[in-house]
């Protein structure tokens, strides 16, 4: 029997609330005719789900004092080793400073400000000059806790716990008409139609054995793309953070992390044996780039030098623990709460998977191939290349969930509701109740298969055989989760349902990110084959799109366009000094 | 469910309400009393004799010692609601405790 | 169920009744040294202005306190609201005014 | 290192809005296990229908709090050693607001009011112009960094006796934003808030029980936040002769 799905209307929807898609309503109210009706639907409760409320560090942003919109630009590439869309990247760079800006006098966030009263500012690793904006180490919190607060106040429609399951595409395939909705209190399903649809469900790479996004982040919106025949490039850029929480697999804080400002601060990392093997392996030590970490911890791991959990040791204890807890009270208090000495003692850590660069393919002003689909913030690919520089995720979803908004709130005025493709309704239906039809066993241990697979095979380090071999376990794991069924007498509010939604998702993207592993053959930022170690030919440099045509998966290559500057060239002007940082 | 009410300033608070309620229960059999002087002041005395009763002593304790309570239970009150905050809330409860006790025991050995 | 009004209302008599309470409870333990009767009482009160004016207000004050007082807590316990809690409030403060002025004008008239 | 060295007795509120009962789990023990885990132990491998929130898993989010062994607490970052009642556990939805389904609270109301209190920002300037100086010394400055760090996870709403017994009552967690805004130089409606925060659910109806602050997971202080916007209203009334 098929079941009954709900039909709602609105002009502008919003899938997700986090960066991208609250700065999108706000927005869209701004430029959109009158009376246009905006619809935010969300997996979570409204501003409290995804990973922007997350975000620690700051928000990158060129605010003068020497600092420049071509020289956070000129960083972002040479951190993203070439691959970024440099149209892209140079509107986040640029937009950045207006969306600050707006953040702080019309959205109400307030900054932390030097002695003078000026805006303070620090660098993250990767950044030529002090460019990191941030509240304490609680930025994201004050982000959208105010922005959520402006669009509460605002008339928007909220559906919260409202999960997206299927684009749902005109008969002829041009146009977007709807996206279908599992009301997860409910558990029955809605379709909402609208003229201009903005995914924004922040991609986050759950599928390792150790990740920092939240629970509700699964690759919904890229899976979903996929299936509607969207593009999605740079998929084997997944940027791993050195320095997770790692306390057993049986707590959910595992994966969590623990601030990148322990090191520079001078914290050390310590192998199983309590050697600092970071100088093994890069003369910076502690203190180099994310990815040369990570790699440096990974290959401790593999030599099972490890800590009792199977990772390695931070300490900071030896720069006094009394100035530790002064300087880090959160991450001394978060430790503290899950039973770890941050300031005295050791705490066991692990890479853990933090960000996707890749995703949709979208114009500079987040269109997409598919008529009345806008994508922005971490589910669009482009802007970031190869590696994402700490800072620029927070500034990647504000700028282009703001230019979104407005995008949809002008296009929208020449836009009408389109019908649905009943067919496409169905199918997608369908794929969402297949587990009620199967036997009911636990979801849980599938995931924890994927998670190991992906970290095993296509993880901090990768080879053609390991990825081959990892292309296997994925398809296996996705036969046995068809076949595995969940108990669907009661759907309302039912997680389990869920957790095989999720499942399916990061199944079908695991498989792209590792195609698109095996097609880049070089390595470049996040993306390390021990088989191809070296980063390639620069002019020539490549990114790899990936696109489903019927049941297939293919990924091609397509050349990076310089449009701006071309490797080993800059925009700086003359005599501009190669970092403004003091060390 | 009591879990979430055990601490001082919960407490102080409790205490201030029921001895609120208390006293505006006892209020009106105080007046009644009262108006016994204008209408048969024998009534009034052999009720005043009874306050030589154990039973009718205890209750008089009781009353000024709600009073008591209230009072300094409320002066606590205005001086967190009205003057600048200061984080010393708990020393404030505690005070207005040992204010209340000690006019209570100055009560209790005037009243025996 | 408070609003600035209400609010201002009950602390203020509150502080109307701070000296009065003070000073209520202080002649009270020096008048029971040695018992208490009415004689005593009257004979202090009764003709007495000062005493009028001062149980006078202090019926005044209490009864707008208990009042508002006793409407926090109804409203609270029982979730009464609208006019019926309008109508409690006034009624209870109407009762303790007119028992208190009976009191006050039997012990000093 | 995931040693277990027995089993815990878990209690569990199972049930819909207005009817329900404790239902009886035993979870194994492990090091370093949060109430959260326990609660995901449960839904992963003994009841798949359990139904509970949570989003960022590092108290963060506030999505993930509810009652634990009777206190309102923050399950994600609330260790099992910490509150364990011999072996014993009890957890229940987050108290003051309607059960959805088992442990998940609809937490609209709670944001409702913050809506109601003014709890947002009404700007003075626009993106185009400068952000304004203001050093940590400025008046109010440190009274409106205060409550920051707010995660508008309801633990307090949920311990407030007065939200329990008054519904209009606008409660610790929106009172305490508006009170930050009344203390930002930035903010350009000062009146409004006044107004909205002065209303007949607003500020003066807290009791200053001060369960909020005692059971706040970050430490913040409403208690004295809506002490601040009494003095606050009262004062402008008097000033605006009312
Ligand atoms: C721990 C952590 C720390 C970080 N620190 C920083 C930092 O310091 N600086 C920085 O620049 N970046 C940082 N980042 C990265 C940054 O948070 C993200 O890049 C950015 O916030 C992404 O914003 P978004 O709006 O695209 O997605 P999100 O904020 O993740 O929001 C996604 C939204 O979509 C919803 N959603 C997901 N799936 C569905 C579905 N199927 N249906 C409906 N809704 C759905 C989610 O519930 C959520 O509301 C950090 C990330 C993490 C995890
Ligand atoms: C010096 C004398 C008094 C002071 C300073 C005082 C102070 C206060 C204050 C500040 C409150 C508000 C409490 C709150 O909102 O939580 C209050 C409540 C109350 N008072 Fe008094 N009061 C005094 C005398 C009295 C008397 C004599 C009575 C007797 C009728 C009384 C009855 C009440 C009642 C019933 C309440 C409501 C209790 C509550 O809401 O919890 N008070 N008092
Ligand atoms: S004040 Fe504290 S308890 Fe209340 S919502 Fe904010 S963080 Fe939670
Ligand atoms: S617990 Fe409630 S009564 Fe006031 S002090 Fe906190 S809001
Ligand atoms: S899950 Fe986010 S605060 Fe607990």
């Amino acid at each position: 029997m098929k079941p009954v799905i709900e039909r709602h209307e609105t002009d502008i929807l919003i899938i997700g609330s986090g960066g991208a898609g609250l700065f999108a309503a706000l927005h869209a109210q701004q430029t959109a005719p009158q009376g246009t009706r905006i619809t935010i639907a969300v997996k979570g409760l409204l501003g409290k789900c995804g990973c922007t409320r997350m975000v620690q560090g700051g928000y990158n942003v060129a605010l003068g004092g020497g600092d420049t919109v071509e020289r956070h630009f000129m960083d972002t590439i040479r951190g993203g080793k070439w691959l970024p869309d440099q149209d892209m990247a140079w509107k986040l760079c640029n937009l950045a400073v207006e969306r600050v800006h707006e953040l702080e006098n019309e959205i109400g966030c307030f900054f932390d400000r030097n002695p003078d009263g000026s805006v303070h500012q620090k660098a993250f690793a990767g950044q030529t000059a002090d460019r990191t904006v941030h509240k304490g180490d609680l930025t994201g919190i004050e982000i959208i806790s105010r922005l959520m607060e402006q669009v509460l106040a605002r008339p928007v429609e909220r559906l919260q716990e409202h999960r997206a399951i299927g684009l749902i595409p005109t008969r002829d395939g041009s146009a977007l008409a709807g996206v279908l909705f599992i009301d997860m209190r409910s558990g029955g399903f809605r379709l909402v139609r609208a003229k201009a649809v903005l995914m924004a469900t922040g991609g986050g790479p759950t599928m390792y054995r150790f990740h920092t996004p939240s629970g509700d982040k699964s690759m919904d919106g890229l899976a979903m793309a996929l299936r509607v025949g969207l593009c999605l490039r740079d998929m084997e850029m997944v940027q791993f953070h050195p320095t997770g929480l790692l306390a057993g697999d049986h707590t959910r804080m595992t994966g969590t992390v623990l601030e990148e400002g322990l090191r520079g601060a001078g914290g050390h990392l310590l192998n199983g044996a309590g050697h600092r093997f970071m100088f093994d392996y890069d003369a910076k030590g502690d203190r180099a780039t994310r990815d040369v970490v990570s790699r440096g911890i990974y290959a401790e791991m593999r030599k099972s030098n490890v800590s009792p959990n199977g990772g390695v040791f931070i300490s900071m204890a030896h720069l006094g623990p009394e100035n530790v807890a002064a300087k880090f009270p959160g991450m001394v208090k978060r430790c503290a709460d899950s039973g770890f000495d941050l300031a005295a003692g050791r705490v066991e850590v692990v890479p853990t998977a933090h960000y996707m660069m890749g995703g949709v393919v979208v114009d500079v002003d987040t269109r997409t191939t598919l008529e009345g689909l806008y994508v922005a913030g971490e589910d669009a690919g482009g802007a970031h290349g190869s590696n994402r520089l700490g800072g620029n995720g927070v500034a990647n979803s504000t700028v282009y969930g703001g230019v979104a908004g407005e995008v949809m709130g002008r296009d929208v005025a020449s836009m009408t509701l389109r019908d649905p493709d009943e067919a496409v309704l169905d199918a997608e239906l369908a794929r969402a109740l297949h587990p009620l039809g199967q036997k009911p066993a636990l979801v849980q241990p599938l995931r924890t298969a994927l998670q190991d697979a992906m970290w095993e095979h296509v993880g901090v380090m990768r080879d053609e055989p390991g990825m081959t071999r990892g292309l296997t376990r994925i398809a296996d794991i996705r036969a046995e989760l068809m076949q595995t069924g969940i108990d669907g007498t009661n759907l309302a509010f039912n997680l389990t349902w869920h957790d095989w939604l999720n499942l399916a998702s990061l199944c079908d993207i695991s498989q792209v990110i590792t195609q698109a592993g095996l097609a880049r053959e070089n390595s470049r930022g996040a993306h390390f084959r021990e088989d191809f170690p070296d980063q390639g030919d620069l002019p020539s440099s490549y990114f790899t799109v990936a696109r489903r045509g019927g049941e297939a998966m293919a990924v091609d290559r397509e050349a990076v366009k310089f449009s701006i500057v071309k490797p080993g060239e800059t925009i700086l002007a003359e005599g501009e000094p190669e970092t403004l940082v003091a060390n | 469910m009591r879990g979430h009410r055990g601490h001082p300033l919960w407490l102080a608070y409790g205490l201030h309400r029921l001895s609120g309620l208390a006293l505006a229960l006892f209020l009106p059999a105080h007046f009644w009393v009262l108006s016994m002087a204008l209408s048969s002041p024998e009534r009034l005395d052999g009720f005043l004799h009874w306050a030589e009763a154990p039973l009718v002593k205890f209750a008089e304790f009781g009353l000024v010692f709600l009073l008591a309570v209230h009072a300094f239970g409320g002066l606590r009150l205005l001086a967190l609601e009205l003057l600048p905050w200061t984080p010393g809330q708990k020393t404030l409860a505690a005070g207005a405790v040992a204010g209340a006790v000690l006019v209570c025991g100055v009560f209790l050995l005037n009243a025996v | 169920m408070l609003d600035l009004r209400l609010y201002l209302l009950q602390r203020i008599s509150a502080l109307v009744m701070v000296p009065l309470v003070l000073t209520h409870i202080v002649v009270m333990i020096c008048a029971i040294q040695g018992g208490l009767t009415a004689g005593e009482i009257l004979l202090r009160t009764q003709g007495s202005l000062f005493w009028l004016t001062f149980y006078g207000l202090f019926v005044l004050a209490v009864s707008v306190h208990a009042a508002i007082g006793l409407r926090v807590i109804v409203h609270e316990f029982t979730g009464l609201r609208g006019t019926a809690l309008t109508v409690l409030g006034w009624a209870v403060f109407a009762g303790l005014l007119a028992l208190g002025a009976r009191a006050v004008w039997a012990v000093t008239l | 290192m995931t040693a277990s060295t027995g089993m815990l007795e878990v209690s569990v509120w199972r049930g819909s809005a207005g009817d329900g009962q404790f239902q009886a789990f035993r979870v194994p023990v492990q090091e370093n296990q949060t109430i959260l885990d326990v609660v995901s132990w449960i839904q992963q491998n003994a009841d798949p229908t359990l139904s509970y929130r949570f989003a960022c898993r590092v108290g963060m989010c506030g999505s993930c709090a509810m009652m634990v062994n009777g206190l309102p607490r923050w399950t994600c970052r609330t260790h099992v050693q910490k509150v364990l009642n011999g072996n014993r556990l009890t957890v229940a939805p987050l108290r003051n607001l309607a059960v959805i389904k088992d442990l998940a609270t609809d937490m609209d109301p709670f944001f409702d009011k913050w809506v109601e209190a003014e709890g947002r920002h009404h700007p003075t300037a626009t993106r185009h112009d400068p952000m304004p100086p203001i050093t940590a010394d400025a008046p109010g400055r440190a009274e409106a960094d205060a409550a920051i760090e707010c995660i508008n996870c309801a633990v307090c709403y949920a311990g407030c006796d007065t939200v329990a017994g008054n519904p209009d009552y606008l409660g610790p967690a929106a009172l305490q934003r508006a009170w930050t805004l009344i203390n930002d130089a930035k903010e350009a409606d000062k009146g409004a808030i006044l107004t909205a925060v002065a209303q007949s659910g607003g500020c003066f109806n807290c009791h200053s029980q001060g369960s909020c602050t005692a059971h706040c997971p970050n430490e913040l202080d409403p208690m004295r936040s809506v002490a601040g916007l009494k003095r606050a209203t009262v004062l402008a009334a008097l000033k605006g002769g009312s």
